[in-house]
């Protein structure tokens, strides 16, 4: 199995109809321990990437997550839109030229993106923030592409459950970066919005090359 | 939610396009957002911007003696690199560039980028941060303390001192100084809702308030019971008064090396004797009246401790949308402060001396 | 109700001690209330007041160029004639005294009184009333306009004549010509709590509004479903502009022959062509931004309609406590007007020229 | 039956907790139809009058009556204050001098308080203000206290009776004066509040002679 460039596009579209759907639901994690707007950010931001797509249908894959990246960086604001579109900049730069993706690609678009976001966020493990998935995800990949001899299906299968557990993680954090931080003790008990959006991005990808 | 709004994804366009009918002395830019003076100056040129939803505050601050530009985001969300890159083509010149950021996660990494396009552009760049909230305690374990109220007064001084063609060094210097001299802290009666997401962030109950709020909607640092305004000013003023050495390490542009250094920074303590900018203001929908009921106390309060205030400001100036509350901001001024405070002033938010 | 007081009882005399530390070049009075000018003038002295919760409105307005003296009454409540009477005493010189008087009859009855005892005084008194809200339809069956937001436009421009030597035969001449070229209209989205009271004076459900608001807290003319800001703007443009021929008689006080005499005033209707001074004011919990929204239409309405924005003023500076909403006032304006109203004025709620 | 002096004090102080009892109705009544501080003003005002009456009680009726309107006047505010202001500086000046009322001085009273009324408001019959109670008063006192050969008792006991009657007709009346008109025909089934707390002033002094 292996990821087209068409499989790429499809999973950014399907991140937009995601993000659309679960809107409300990222607005009401971000009430909880923040300012109520990563459902607005991501479906804004996201929206903009979809109306890219027929355009950037041409490029490779590289090309195509470079320009998703940087209509993130200058859409979404607040704190996830350099994280995302660090992420998907440094996903499009480690990927450059490629007309599809094998699973060791797959892993080093994860890793590249995760980099991303370690550069910009600066976040340590358990900050209770989307690297909080990234980490666990990158790890379980590379475990479980190697037991599965390199089979993406079974990979990725392991890693949106290990994803969906990362992300029910941050529920007991206590925020120690961005805004939930200022809440001190009162962060915690409440799921964090950007580690949502983060599984909901892996879970995507995993509906993509399941349909 | 009702609001005087047309359709909660143009909310920010269409009061850009107000400001721009308004004052057709600024020039708003629609794509991306920023809202610049008109003609470029031979001077630094300072630029601040944040999430919108804190009118007047930074678009109304953009004039003669305060800001060369303003970026602003979707409500209570950072902008994006983009538009503070664009501002900066169009009022920067070989003088420099001075970002003013509040320090918010995403207010800093975006600041960060455009900083990082600016300087590549070959201008002089520098950006300083703004981070006065007492009610945030520890830069460690948080993303440290935030942007509040001192905003309003390091443009207005910062602004006045650039007109008056200071260096972008020695512009980056008042502005760190001001910083560390300068502390706020803010409640709220009520929540408020951004358009967009059609509810109010968080719920109070009919006696309740929250005590250590930010200007973003988020909830305060500490619920409590109602109490009466003087109780509330005493307990804001104490924690300002009383927080001391508070230590962050900043990250601020080389422009020799290119590259970001990091810097401790220390406040400097509040004493007897000092004299004070006290700014008392509301959080958008709090009347002027009761802001002069915190004020008398305040001043009272000021008086008991031997702080004297030289200055004041009262009213709406960085506001959280149509929240109920108040923020209380005091600012230790020196001779210098004092002299940029007291320049002219004509921008649509704030005007003075001319 | 939650607001930032000590005691309902108290809240005029606090706001008022707030005001006395915050702005030592004013004289504040607290027995009975009035706030005015250090030093008397030689010229006429222009006073105003009524209700408080308006604030700024009228004892922000004192100072240089515009007001010499304010009377604020309690929360709502029209001051007694003593306020302006004592206010007259230590403002007026034989130059004259001019009261500017909002349309309503508490305020109307008490400034009577109060030019009586003026008058008895041997100070040359005038009084002009402001009766500019189109949401009153007609004087006969009702107490008549009300006077609402063209009192600030009035204030600034009559206290600027002043300033520059007017007699108070020429000052209440232009104050009337004002009156006869302005009109406004108001909505609420939400009601205020007048703090003796406790709880809000009427009630709006999610979706309702009120069209035609006063400044007190009282409903509106008539309840309607929320709308957008652009329909809502549209509703209160049109009345403003389409109204015609407004008639009122109105008692000025003669001072040779030392009685009330009645006169009967028209409107002087709008027209394409006309040059206007625009004014969007927040009901006091609206915020600023909102107030760009409806400009942003209000500009497109009067340039449909050839009518020519030359100055506008945008923000709460008549409010009604936490009142969420808004008011237009157009004034038709000639050079006399501009001039006086670009004249330089320094007070604690308007300021520019100096 | 007279009228003592200490009987106009012992009135007047009942009015002052009269108000302050009907402080909140007063308030919901003004709600409906004005600006909701008509029970504030009244209260504000009869506590003044409250104050100065150990001092008031060395003057004669007349000057009890005018330091009332005065009081009024400079601590009601609004419209009320110089309607009740004059109303009891009228009744004072009519009265000067004397030391206690028969029938017709007290007949005398609410002439000269009304006209007041009359003078400062201009109101007229039907345009539901204060007004609308103290002219039917008057009416009923001038036939009663003839029918009754001048006997104040059973004069005022009809008048209260006529006065609450005139009150509750000031519903389904449309104001034409004062704040309520403004509001045109939504003035129409609530009860003014001016008119009842002239109820209530008169009905304080029947009680305070029956007691
Ligand atoms: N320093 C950081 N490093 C990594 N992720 C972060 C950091 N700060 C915040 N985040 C992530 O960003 C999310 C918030 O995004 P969003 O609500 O869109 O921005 P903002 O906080 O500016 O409103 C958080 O839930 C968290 O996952
Ligand atoms: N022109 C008038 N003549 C007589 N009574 C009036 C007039 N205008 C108002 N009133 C009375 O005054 C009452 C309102 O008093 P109050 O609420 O204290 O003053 P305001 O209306 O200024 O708030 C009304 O209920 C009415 O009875
Ligand atoms: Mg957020
Ligand atoms: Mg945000
Ligand atoms: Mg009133
Ligand atoms: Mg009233």
């Amino acid at each position: 199995m292996v990821v087209t460039k068409k499989q790429i596009i499809d999973w950014l579209d399907r991140i937009a109809m995601v993000m659309k759907e679960n809107r409300e639901y990222l607005i009401d994690l971000d009430s909880a321990i923040g300012d109520a707007d990563h459902g607005i950010n991501m479906s804004r931001g996201f929206s903009k990437v979809q109306e890219k797509l027929p355009e950037l249908s041409q490029g490779d894959i590289g090309t195509i997550l470079k320009t998703t990246g940087m209509t993130l960086m200058s859409s979404v604001g607040g704190a996830s839109g350099p994280l995302y579109g660090t992420f998907f900049m440094r996903c499009g730069m480690a990927l450059a030229a490629k007309e599809e993706l094998d699973c060791k690609d797959v892993l080093a678009l994860f890793k590249a993106g995760s980099e991303g976001i370690l550069q910009r966020g600066k976040p340590n493990l358990g900050d209770k923030t989307m690297y909080d998935v990234w980490a666990p995800v990158i790890a379980c990949f590379e475990t479980t592409s190697q037991e599965n001899d390199q089979d993406l299906a079974a990979t990725l299968s392991a890693c949106v459950e290990e994803a969906e557990a990362a992300m029910k993680a941050t529920i007991p954090m206590q925020a120690k970066k961005g805004r939930a931080s200022y809440l001190g003790e009162r962060s915690i008990g409440h799921q964090d919005p950007g580690a949502t959006s983060s599984y909901l991005i892996l879970k995507a990808l995993w509906e993509t090359l399941d349909a | 939610m009702k609001k005087l709004i047309n359709d909660v994804d143009q909310v920010v366009v269409e009061q850009l396009q107000g400001m721009a009918a308004a004052h057709p002395e600024l020039q708003v830019n629609i794509a991306p957002h920023y809202i610049c003076r008109a003609k470029k100056g031979d001077k630094v040129a300072v630029i601040s911007g944040g999430g919108s939803g804190h009118e007047p505050m930074h678009g109304g601050f953009v004039g003669f003696g305060m800001l060369d530009g303003a970026c602003p985001g979707e409500v209570f969300t950072s902008p994006t690199p983009d538009q503070m890159y664009e501002c900066a083509k169009a009022v920067g010149s070989d003088k420099g560039v001075l970002f003013l950021v509040k320090n918010y996660t995403g207010d800093v990494m975006n600041f960060e980028t455009a900083a990082e396009l600016v300087a590549a552009e070959g201008l002089p760049i520098q950006s300083i941060l703004v981070d006065d909230d007492v009610a945030v305690k520890d830069s460690l374990y948080t993303a440290g303390r935030r942007g509040v109220g001192l905003t309003v007064l390091m443009e207005k001084i910062v602004g006045a001192a650039a007109e008056a063609g200071y260096s972008l060094q020695a512009c980056a210097d008042l502005a760190r100084k001001i910083n560390l001299n300068g502390r706020s802290m803010g409640m709220a009666l009520t929540a408020c809702t951004v358009p967009a997401a059609g509810k109010p962030n968080f719920e109070l109950g009919d006696n309740e308030i929250e005590i250590g709020i930010g200007i973003h909607g988020e909830p305060g640092i500490q619920k409590a019971a109602m109490q009466t305004a003087d109780e509330i000013t005493e307990t804001l003023f104490t924690q300002i008064i009383e927080d001391k050495g508070y230590s962050r390490t900043v990250r601020e542009w080389d422009n020799n090396s290119s590259q970001w250094e990091e810097k401790k920074l220390v406040d400097e303590d509040f004493a007897p004797g000092d004299e004070m900018i006290a700014f008392v203001n509301s959080m958008g929908g709090t009347p002027l009246s009761e802001l002069y009921t915190v004020y008398r106390k305040l001043d009272q309060l000021c008086a008991a401790k031997n702080i004297k205030i030289v200055r004041n400001l009262i009213g709406p100036y960085i506001t959280s949308l149509e929240m109920q509350g108040f923020s209380i901001t005091l600012l230790k001024a020196d001779a210098e402060i004092l002299k940029f405070w007291d320049a002219p002033v004509n921008t649509p938010g704030l005007r003075w001396g001319m």
